[in-house]
């Protein structure tokens, strides 16, 4: 029997009202808005990766449930100070949480607040737009960018 | 008070069911109406015993179902007060109806950029097929209430239209709008009317020859009907005028390869073997509607809609969207603070079945300067502990995020 | 040897039924289907316990239909050996999916008048679309024994046409049609290719990407599925293109008085509450057939059709029509002196069902020199029994005029 | 339960394979074309109504079934020599014997031969197809010729 407790933690609700890292940057080195036109949410997010490919600073800005914006705020807080391609790593195996296939929760640190999510399928949208956001970002300014940094 | 909503939910299998492991609350009847035992045996009868195709057999399950389909012509047209069975062309639901008219009625009549009026209130299945078909739809705006500004409506009826397309019962703020006063308002300008019927076929009783418009539609699974099956009602003079939507079987008279001559309406707007089980289904949705006190359920309605706008309205932080004077049963709301779909959501870990987002009425949303709304909309199955269940799940949740 | 189909018929309960008070022989397969009870318990099961609309809803009847609609899209995928199931959109039938392709991708290509190449064997469902469309249709001729002439093919190519149509298998004379070589030949004259492949898909193995067309169709009602779905299958840069067909909810992605944009395909293409239920029977029916060995099945109806052909060879005055070296099961047939309304109707009164008329192929009948034909189908579940008796009435008829 | 000679009866298929007044006349007063699209069955009707309004000819040809011919075949036969009302009266008794709506039966003669069409739905159109071209026949030339025969 589900609980509302499952998927919506207290970790998740206070990041939800009090999102981290909820602002623009002024000089970002990639940038991505997206949208969900079944439920409205909307993400915009701003990255700054250096020369060694390590996310310096993150900001994201939007409209949404608290899913998505304890997600995104989450993830901000998780992936800053990492490489890009440990970004990504976190990314899969945030995916496989929130979908319910077997990963490292360990390494997932307070991310594995989000596994309720994954008795719900209609929520793994909201849950992981951040995420996809972020790596359209990254992926995006690859080919415009392609003698930058990310491989 | 709502004993006969009561008496009602047994024939109803899927409110028995548990949903998220609690007992099933379901209070999206605006998005889709559950089935009476009746109508789910009524499709599977047809299946199991009378399985055949319409029109072209002779044969006695072919021959039944023809009938079975005619008869449903018959029962669609007296549910709407119809003058002639004639006047009624089966199709997949309201969508298709308005997109029907919109390529054959409209597009012939008009250039591009011609206007249609509509509503700051229409779903987007009454704004987009006007789009398509090249019109530019303009919209009558509407008070902070939820209700339709005439006085704008019959300035935008002098400015000039091809069509005014509006919702008789709004799905996102229950407003009952003046179809009467509205097609009045029209014929005085000589502009054609279509009424967007979805809302208000679950909920009153339909009479378009006192409505006076020129086109009226509602889809099957709406009034307790199959999914795949809705009606569109045009006058006579329309449909014979009108060229065909889709081309194909049935539909035809004379077929060569250098041109085709086309079948008398309502046959000439039902192209290829049409969803003969989902007419079947319908008809035995509105037969079973019509053997109910329909007054009395709509007078019930009413009382419970009161009980619950009071109820919601006890809610800390709520904002109740749409209080029309003239209201169907759907509750909209808002609360400070809390993502309609973290609303829905929660209350959904409770068994309770509302929904939430824009309910296919951006615009509208816009309008009220909302992203999105909670909604709960009512059917005659629905009942005071319905209510109280979902108020109590509300002053959960406001608590949970304040 | 029919021994597959013998242990098939019990899980059809119409066909353990009476026709006119005799057992039913049902032999209107081409026409349609009927259900095997897995097909029939979904739809129930659907309606009683999980009943709610798809995509809007976090509830869990709403999650259910969503993820059952879902894998609906991805079990046609699987049927139509499809690369991904973007590429599947429901529609109505064969007949809307056609309608679909002619108003979305062929209209907006073509200047009124182009050609577009089908064949004297075609469907008034592959003939009419394009017509409306603006299209004239041009035909490829057929030899007399119902085989596509594919000098006259090559040559009507090579001549200039926007698009080739042509169905997989003929409904009247039940010839299967060389579509991999079709469609190579249209390739090589940069020609799309639409196939029809209403009565190919209860009897083939199709593939879409060996045949190598643009777009593929179908009906549920013919795969033993419900009434009132069907698939169009369209390579994805196609669908990708082509503007939405019909406007409403669902296809959007955001709607202003001003204008709109539209969702990425197929839901472009899927307009309004669709036709939830027929795609979860769909779905039943498809996977009822997937457990079974389509190949001897196959094998089978090859043996039936052989057993067919060799005992209707022996009613005095009956003349076979379609007699293709591919053929799947259908027996049309004229018989000197009767009617083919009588011969269908005095079977009727023992109980066998045939069709008898033009099979909405009125050139086919007119190329044919015939008014109208009679026509025996077979599906999976018809024996050997089915034929006899069949031949047996006809021997009686025939005695009766003559 | 239901037998092939209670539709077909042994007169019905008699007139199909030789129908009476099977011929277009020369000079007629009325003429009509019916077809059935479902089934593209055809009559083509030709009749002679003098100036006391009496149908003193009538011929027919067309395509169709056994019950389509042998109705408009047994119908010629029927009407010929009796006037307009009367032509028409007997359309009325006709077409309730066909859709099984209580009639005076005597009155109907030979054409009692159709009772078995009532309980046939999907073949009433055959059985009235001729009668319906009759009565279109009638109707048509009213209106063309206001001060004709007919009231
Ligand atoms: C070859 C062919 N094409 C198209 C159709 C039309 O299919 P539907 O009536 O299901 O749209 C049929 C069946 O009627 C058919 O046999
Ligand atoms: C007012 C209104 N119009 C049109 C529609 C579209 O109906 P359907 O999705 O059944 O075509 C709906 C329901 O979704 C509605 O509420």
């Amino acid at each position: 029997m589900a609980t509302s407790d499952e998927m919506y933690q207290a970790v998740i609700i206070e990041h939800a009202r009090s999102p981290r890292n909820y602002k623009p940057l002024v000089t970002p080195t990639h940038h991505c808005d997206g949208r969900n036109p079944l439920c409205g949410d909307e993400v915009s997010l701003d990255l700054t990766v250096d020369a060694e490919g390590r996310i310096t600073d993150i900001g994201f800005q939007g409209q949404g449930c608290a899913i998505s914006k304890a997600s995104a705020s989450m993830m901000t807080a998780a992936i800053k100070g990492k490489t890009v391609p440990e970004a990504r790593e976190l990314f899969e195996r945030f995916h496989a949480l929130v979908t319910g296939e077997p990963t490292d929760e360990k390494a997932l640190g307070k991310l594995v607040a989000f596994k309720g999510v994954a008795a719900y399928p209609m929520r793994v949208k909201c849950a992981t737009m951040g995420w996809h956001v972020m790596m359209e970002a990254l992926d995006e300014n690859r080919e415009k960018r392609p003698n930058g940094s990310e491989q | 008070m709502t004993a006969l909503a009561s008496s009602l939910r047994g024939t109803f299998p899927v409110l028995g069911t548990l949903s998220r492991g609690h007992p099933m609350i379901y209070l999206d009847s605006a998005a889709t109406a559950q089935k009476p035992q009746a109508v789910i045996d009524a499709m599977t009868r047809f299946y199991t015993q009378d399985y055949g195709t319409i029109h072209r057999g002779v044969y006695q399950v072919s021959e039944r179902a023809t009938l079975a389909w005619d008869a449903a012509r018959e029962r669609v047209a007296h549910f709407l007060t119809a003058a002639t069975a004639d006047e009624v062309v089966f199709v997949r639901g309201t969508t298709e109806a308005i997109n029907l008219v919109a390529e054959s009625f409209l597009k012939p009549r008009i250039k591009p950029g011609a206007t249609v009026l509509v509503t700051e209130m229409e779903h987007h299945a009454n704004i987009v097929p006007w789009q398509l078909a090249g019109a530019k739809t303009v919209p009558i705006p509407i008070s902070d209430t939820g209700e339709l500004d005439l006085v704008a409506a019959e300035r935008l009826l002098a400015a000039g239209c091809e069509m005014l397309a509006v919702c008789h019962v709004s799905n996102a703020l229950g407003t009952i709008n003046p179809v009467v006063e509205l097609c009045r308002m029209a014929k005085r300008h000589g502009v054609p009317v279509l009424i967007d019927g979805a809302q208000a076929a679950p909920h009153l009783c339909i009479d378009v020859q006192a409505i006076g418009c020129d086109f009226y539609c509602f889809s099957g699974h709406k009034v307790y009907g199959p999914t795949g099956i809705g009606a569109l009602w045009a006058k006579r003079e329309h449909l014979a005028k009108m060229p065909p939507y889709q081309g194909g079987g049935d539909m035809i008279d004379l077929v060569t390869f250098e041109g085709t001559t086309y079948a008398p309406a309502p046959r000439k707007f039902e192209a290829g073997t049409p969803h003969i089980a989902g007419a079947i289904g319908l008809e035995a949705a509105l037969r079973w509607l019509d053997a109910l006190d329909r007054v009395a359920l709509r007078r019930e309605e009413e009382e419970l809609l009161a009980f619950g706008t009071g109820l919601l309205a006890e809610v800390p932080g709520l904002r109740l969207i749409g209080s029309a004077r003239e209201k169907a049963g759907i509750l909209t709301f808002v609360i400070e603070g809390v993502h309609p779909h973290d609303i829905a959501s929660i209350l959904d870990h409770d068994g309770v079945c509302i929904r939430a987002g824009h309910h296919c009425t951006q615009p509208l949303h816009r309008r009220l300067g909302v992203q999105s709304t909670a909604r709960a909309s009512l059917a005659l199955y629905s009942t005071r502990d319905d209510l109280e269940k979902l108020a109590h799940g509300l002053v959960k949740i406001q608590r949970m995020f304040n």
